[in-house]
C-alpha cells in the first residue's frame, strides 16, 4: 500500500529509499576494497521505516540509533560525502573520523547520540523526551532499536520510567526478524526472548504498543504518523514494532551483497541468485515500493531509471569526496575529550 | 566569617544552584542518604516540586535518563545516594557519558553531575562501602569531584552544575558534621585548584575526601610533637591541579598519600605514579600510600577499620618517610 | 484461612512467626540500645511467607534472599545465636562478622548468597536453577525479593532466561505494600512502577504468574505448595506476590517497635497505639494466625502464651549469647578473599 | 616442540577442558569474537550442545546467572565477547561475584570465569575498545589473567577454570594469530608466576597480554643495536608474581612498563608505585610508563594509533631510561 501522500513526497520517498540502498551496496564495496576495516552494519532491508517513517517527524525533533544508523541518517537529510568521510575515519566526516560507522551524531538534523551500545539509547532518549517536556517544547524523542535491544534490561527500566512520568517518546523497534552479529537465529518465539509478540513487553508497562509490517511504506508512514501526533499531543509514550525479513547480505557478521539491486527487479528478479531471490520478490520494501508506485501510475519505469542514475551519481561523487578527504592529523586525537 | 557545618553548606548550595537555574533538575531526593539531616532536604523538595523528581529503582535507567536531558538542554544532577549502586549505572556512565562529547567530535555535550556517597560509611558492609573513584579516573571523559570541607562543598558543587562535562560529584557522609568557615557571597570554586589544607615543611601528605579531615587531625596530633604536615587537597582528580602538588613536595621532599579507594589501581597508585615520573630525584624517601587494603570492605567494626586509611597507619606511613 | 495440616505442624508454625517477631523485635531494642549501628531491615509482618511458604521447600533447595532476610533464615531453622551474633558483627556469626545484616549467608540451609544490592540475586537464583538442572537434581531454587527489585532491570532480564531456558526458580515476590528505604509510598499503582498489577510482568516472559494475600498463612501454603511442586516437575519457573501491608514501624528509615506485640493483642488490641493498631488487628499475618488457631480449637491461649515465654527464652538466651561472643580479630579481615 | 597458532591453543584448552570436567559450561558461543577463525568454534557447540548455551543480549542476566551456577556446582565459562560488555554486568562481577566468598565468611565459593577480548581490536571505537582490567584489579576477590603467548592461553585457561575464585580472562584479538610452541601434554600453568619471554640486562620491560608481543618485537629491534631488554609479562595480575618483576629488577635497574588500559589508575601505575615502593634506591633512573592515552579510543586509524601504546612510544620511552 501506498502512502495516501502528493505524487512528490512519493517520488522524495523513492529517491531517499534508493540513496540508501546506493550508499550501503558501495559501502560494502568499499570495505571490501579495504578502505575502512571495522565491524560494521547496513539499513538494507529496513528504507521503509527510515524514510516513510521518519517523515513523519518535525524538524526540532530528537533521534537517537544505534548501529544500524546510516539509513537513519540518510532518510533525515545528512548529506552522504559527510556520512561517508566518517565511516572512512576522515577529517570531513560527521565527528571528524573519531565516531564512525557505530557512533555517527549530527545535533543539526536530530541525531543527538548515537551508540553501538545495545539498548543503551533506550534510557537516553527518554531523558531526551524529559527534557523536551521539561521545556515545554513540542519536540518529541524517537528512540530507534532493534528486536534485540529489547533483551536488555535498560529497555525495561526505560519502559517503566518513560510510561509513569508520561514522556513524549517514541519507541521504533526495528525487528528484521532474524537477529545480527552472529546471533542464533531467533524464529518467532525467538530463542533469545521469551515475550511474543514483543509488544507484550510495552504493554505491560501500560504503553500503548502495535506491530506493523515494516516492508509497507504506507502502513509505516500511518502508524508512526499517528503516534507521533498522540505523543506530540502530551498522551505519553508509544510503542511500534516495525517487522521486516532481514537482507540475506546481513546474515553473516560482515555483510556481503548477494546481487546488487536493480530497479529492473521490481519486476524481474531473475538475475538474482536464488538464494537472495525471494528477499528481493517479496520482503524488499524498496522494489515493493517502486512496484506499487508504477502500477499505480504515480510514475514510469523509465522515471525510476532516471532516478537511479541520479542517485549512483550522487553516491559516486560521495565516495570521491571521502576517499579524497585526508585522515585527521594523529594529534586531534587528544581534542574533543572535555567541553 | 561566618561558619557552617558541611551539610548546611552543601543544602544551601543546592537550594542557590536551583534557585538559579531552572534547567537544574534533582533526579533523586537523597542528597543527604540516610544522614540524620535528612529531613531537611524536604524544603528544597517542596520548594521546587516540579525540578525534584524521585524515580524508580532503576540506577541504569534513570543515570542514562539524565544523560539524555543533559544532551538535550537541561542540567540533572542526579543523586545515586550509596556510591556503590553507581555499578548498577556503569554502562551509561562510562560508555556513554563519558564518550558522548568525544565521539560526536566535539558536537554533543552532556552537562550531567552524578551525586554519591563514597566510602566506608560504618557497617555498610562490602556492597554499601564503595569508592569508586579510582575506576571512574580509568575512564576518560569524566570530572571527578571530591569535596572534603564545608567551603568546598559548597563552592565545587556550584562549578559541577555549570560546566558542559559529565561530572561525578563524589561525597563522603562522615563528612555531614563537620563544621568550617563559608563565606555569605562565595564565589564557586573552579576546577583543577588544589588546596593546602595546612602548611608544614617536613611532609607532604596528599589526602582526598573524607581522609582530608582524617589526615588534619593526625597533622594536629603531630604538630605538638613538632613534625610539620602539609596537607594538599587536590579536591579534583580531573582536570588535576599537579602543580600545587608538586611544589608542595619540591619543599617537603617527602610525600604521602591517603586516599580511601582501594589500593591497587587506586587514586594513591596513580598520584605516586605521576610524581614519581616528575620528581624521582628529589624525593628523599620512598613515597607512601595509605588506601583501603585490597579486601571487599567487613562487616564488623573492629575489621572495618583495620582494612580502612586509619589514623594509626597515617601516622605510621608519616613517620616512615621521616626516618 | 488456616493451612490444612496437622496441629504439630501448626504450632510449628506458630512457634516459628513469635521467633522471627520475638527476634526482630528485640533487634530494634539492641540497634537502639547501640549494640550495632548500620542500616538494618527487619521481617515484620511477612511472617506467614517466610514460615508458611518456605515450609513446601525440601532441604536441597536453594534460597537466595536480600536486606530484608533475617525472617527467612529463621523459618528455615537457623540458630538465632549465631543469627543475632552475625548481626552484631561477632565472632561466632554465620559469616564471623563480615557479612552482617544484609547478608547472612547459611549454605547448610541452603542459603547460598544473601545480597544487598536490590535485584541482585534474581539472575544467581536463576543461576541456581540452571545449576541444578544441569545437574538432573530435583533441587529447585527460591528467590526472595521486595517488589522495589521489578524495577532493575536484572528481574527482567532474569525472567527472559529462566523462562527460555525452562529453569526450576520460583521468584517469590514480597509486596509489602509500600516501599522500603524512605522512598516515596508505593500506592497502587505505585509511583515508582507502571507495570499494575506487577504479575503482568513475569506473564509478559511467559512465566505463570498469581498475586495472593500474604497475611494469610493457608492461601500462602497453598499457592506456594502448588508452586513449588510444578517446578520440581520440570514446568519451569513461576511467580508468586505476596502482598503484605508494610508494618508501620518499617515506614521509617530506621526500624521503630509501635507497640511491642502481645499474643494478647490477637483478641484484643487495645492497648497499641492507634495509629498501629489496624496493623495489628488486620494486617498481622502472627495475630491473625494464632486467632485463627484458637477459634479453630486447635489450641489455647493457655498454651500460645506457653509458647510464647518458651520463644523468648529462646531470644534472651540468643542475646546474651551474641553478646557475649568476641569481636573477630582485627587480622582476620585479610581472610577469606580468595579461596 | 610442537608449533601452534594461538587460536589453535585456545581452542585446544576449551575442548580439554570441555572433555575433562562435565561441570564446565559454556555460556556465550564466540570465545573467538569476530576473528575470521570463529568458525572454528563450532566443533566444540555441536560435540557439546547440552554445555554450551547461547543467551540473549542480557550480560547482567547471564553473567548473574553463570555465578549462581558457580555458587552451585557448576564452572561456567562465560563468554562476554567485546570486553567492554563487561560493564553490562558490572554489579554481578564486582558486587556479587567478587564479594560472594568474603561476604560469607568464606563459605560460599563462585569458581566462574568470565573471558573477555580487551583493547584496540582496530576500529571498534570508543565503546568497543575498553581494557577493564585496571578497574577490575581494583575490585577485591577478582583472579586477573593475561595471556600473551599460544603456551600461556591454554595453561591459563586450564588453570582459570580449576580454580574456586571468580577468574576474569583477558584476552586480546590481535593475539589469536601469534604462533609458538605448545607442547602435546602440557601442565596448566599456576596463576602468580611472571614469565620473562625474553632475557637481557640492559632494562625491564614489564608488559601485559598483546603489549608482551609488541614489546619483544621492539625489544628484537633494540637487540640489533645492541640494547638488551628484558622483557617481564606477569600473566596474572591477581595473583601477581613481584619477586620475579623485582629479581629482574635488580638486574637491569631501569624499568618500563607497557599496558593498554588508560594511564590514570591503570595497570602500568600500580606496578610502577609498588616497584618504587620496594626498589625506589635501586633505579638508575624514573619508572616509564607506557599505557593508553587518558582518551576515549578514536575511530580513525592514525588517531587509534596515536592514543595507544605504539612501538614508537615504546622505544621512545626504553631509550628515556637508559640516558
Ligand atoms: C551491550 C551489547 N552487547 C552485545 C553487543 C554485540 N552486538 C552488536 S549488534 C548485536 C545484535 C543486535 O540485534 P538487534 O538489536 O536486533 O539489531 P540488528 O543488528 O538486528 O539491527 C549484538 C549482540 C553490543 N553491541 N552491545
Ligand atoms: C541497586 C540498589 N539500589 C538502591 C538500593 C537502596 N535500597 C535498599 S532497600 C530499598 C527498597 C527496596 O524495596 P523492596 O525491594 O520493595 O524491598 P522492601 O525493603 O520493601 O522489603 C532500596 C531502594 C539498593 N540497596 N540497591
Ligand atoms: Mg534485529
Ligand atoms: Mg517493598
Amino acid at each position: 500500500m501506498l502512502p495516501k501522500l502528493p505524487r512528490e513526497t512519493l517520488l522524495d520517498f523513492c529517491r531517499r529509499m534508493l540513496l540508501i540502498r546506493r550508499f550501503e551496496e558501495a559501502l560494502v564495496g568499499l570495505h571490501d576494497a579495504g578502505h575502512f576495516s571495522g565491524h560494521y552494519h547496513v539499513y538494507i532491508g529496513q528504507e521503509a521505516t527510515g524514510v516513510a517513517g521518519l517523515s513523519c517527524l518535525e524538524s526540532g525533533d530528537y533521534l537517537f540509533t544505534t548501529h544500524r544508523n546510516h539509513g537513519h541518517l540518510l532518510a533525515r537529510g545528512a548529506d552522504p560525502r559527510r556520512l561517508l568521510a566518517e565511516i572512512l575515519g576522515r577529517r570531513d566526516g560527521y565527528n571528524k573520523g573519531k565516531g564512525g560507522t557505530f557512533h555517527v551524531a549530527a545535533p543539526e538534523l536530530g541525531f543527538v547520540h548515537t551508540s553501538g551500545i545495545v539498548g543503551g539509547i533506550i534510557p537516553l532518549a527518554a531523558g531526551a523526551a524529559y527534557a523536551a517536556k521539561a521545556q515545554d517544547s513540542r519536540r518529541i524523542a524517537v528512540c530507534l532499536f532493534g528486536d534485540g535491544a529489547l533483551e536488555e534490561g535498560a529497555a525495561a527500566e526505560a519502559f517503566n520510567i518513560a510510561s509513569l512520568w508520561k514522556l513524549p517518546v517514541l519507541f521504533l523497534c526495528e525487528n528484521n526478524g532474524k537477529y545480527g552479529a552472529g546471533r542464533s537465529v531467533g524464529a518467532a518465539p525467538s530463542l533469545t526472548m521469551a515475550v511474543h509478540p514483543l509488544i507484550d513487553l510495552p504493554r505491560a508497562y501500560k504503553i500503548s504498543a502495535q506491530q506493523i509490517d515494516g516492508i509497507d511504506s504506507g502502513a509505516v508512514h500511518q502508524a508512526i504518523f499517528d503516534a507521533v501526533a498522540t505523543i506530540r499531543q502530551g498522551d505519553g509514550p508509544r510503542f511500534i514494532e516495525a517487522q521486516t525479513v532481514r537482507w540475506p547480505g546481513s546474515e553473516t557478521n560482515w555483510p556481503v551483497v548477494p546481487a546488487p539491486t536493480e530497479v529492473a527487479m521490481a519486476w524481474e528478479v531473475g538475475s538474482v541468485p536464488t538464494a537472495a531471490r525471494d528477499w528481493y520478490r517479496i520482503s524488499d520494501p524498496l522494489l515493493l515500493f517502486i512496484r506499487d508506485l508504477v502500477e499505480a501510475r504515480q510514475t514510469t519505469r523509465e522515471e525510476i531509471s532516471e532516478l537511479d542514475r541520479n542517485v549512483r551519481g550522487i553516491i559516486d561523487d560521495a565516495a570521491r569526496f571521502a576517499l579524497s578527504s585526508p585522515f585527521p592529523e594523529p594529534e586531534t586525537a587528544l581534542e574533543d575529550i572535555f567541553a | 566569617m561566618r561558619e557552617l557545618a558541611y551539610y548546611e553548606a552543601k543544602l544551601e548550595a543546592l537550594s542557590e544552584i536551583m534557585a538559579a537555574d531552572d534547567r537544574v533538575h534533582l533526579i533523586g531526593g537523597s542528597f543527604l542518604s540516610l544522614s540524620p539531616r535528612r529531613m531537611l532536604f524536604k524544603k528544597i523538595e517542596e520548594m521546587y516540586r516540579d525540578r525534584v523528581i524521585s524515580p524508580p529503582i532503576s540506577e541504569l535507567g534513570f543515570c542514562g535518563l539524565a544523560v539524555g536531558a543533559a544532551m538535550t538542554g537541561l542540567r540533572p544532577v542526579v543523586d545515586l545516594s550509596t556510591g556503590s549502586f553507581i555499578y548498577e549505572a556503569w554502562p551509561q556512565i562510562v560508555n556513554e557519558a563519558a564518550n558522548a562529547f568525544y565521539m560526536s567530535g566535539g558536537r554533543t555535550r552532556a552537562p550531567v553531575v552524578f551525586h554519591l556517597l563514597h566510602g566506608i560509611r560504618g557497617a555498610g558492609a562490602a556492597q554499601h562501602s564503595h569508592s569508586p573513584q579510582a575506576m571512574l579516573w580509568n575512564s576518560p571523559g569524566l570530572e571527578i569531584v571530591l569535596p572534603s570541607s564545608p567551603r568546598d562543598v559548597r563552592g565545587l558543587l556550584k562549578t559541577a552544575v555549570s560546566t558542559d562535562n559529565p561530572t561525578i560529584f563524589v561525597d563522603h557522609i562522615q563528612l555531614f558534621e563537620t563544621r568550617g568557615p563559608v563565606p555569605e557571597s562565595d564565589d564557586p570554586i573552579p576546577f583543577g585548584r588544589a588546596d593546602i589544607k595546612r602548611k608544614g615543611n617536613d611532609v607532604t601528605v596528599v589526602a582526598t575526601s573524607y581522609m582530608v579531615q582524617r589526615c588534619l587531625k593526625v597533622a594536629e596530633r603531630l604538630g605538638v610533637e613538632g613534625v610539620a604536615v602539609e596537607v594538599v587537597d587536590p579536591r579534583t582528580l580531573v582536570p588535576l591541579d599537579f602543580t600545587t602538588i608538586l611544589s608542595s613536595i619540591e619543599k617537603t621532599r617527602r610525600v604521602v598519600i591517603v586516599d580511601e579507594t582501594h589500593r591497587s589501581c587506586g587514586v594513591a597508585a596513580e598520584l605516586a605514579a605521576r610524581i614519581l615520573e616528575e620528581r624521582f630525584d628529589k624525593l628523599k624517601a620512598p613515597i607512601r600510600r595509605v588506601a583501603t587494603l585490597d579486601v571487599p570492605i567487613p562487616y564488623s567494626p573492629p575489621l572495618e577499620d583495620f582494612v580502612s586509611p586509619s589514623e594509626s597507619r597515617i601516622i605510621e606511613a608519616i613517620q616512615s618517610v621521616l626516618r
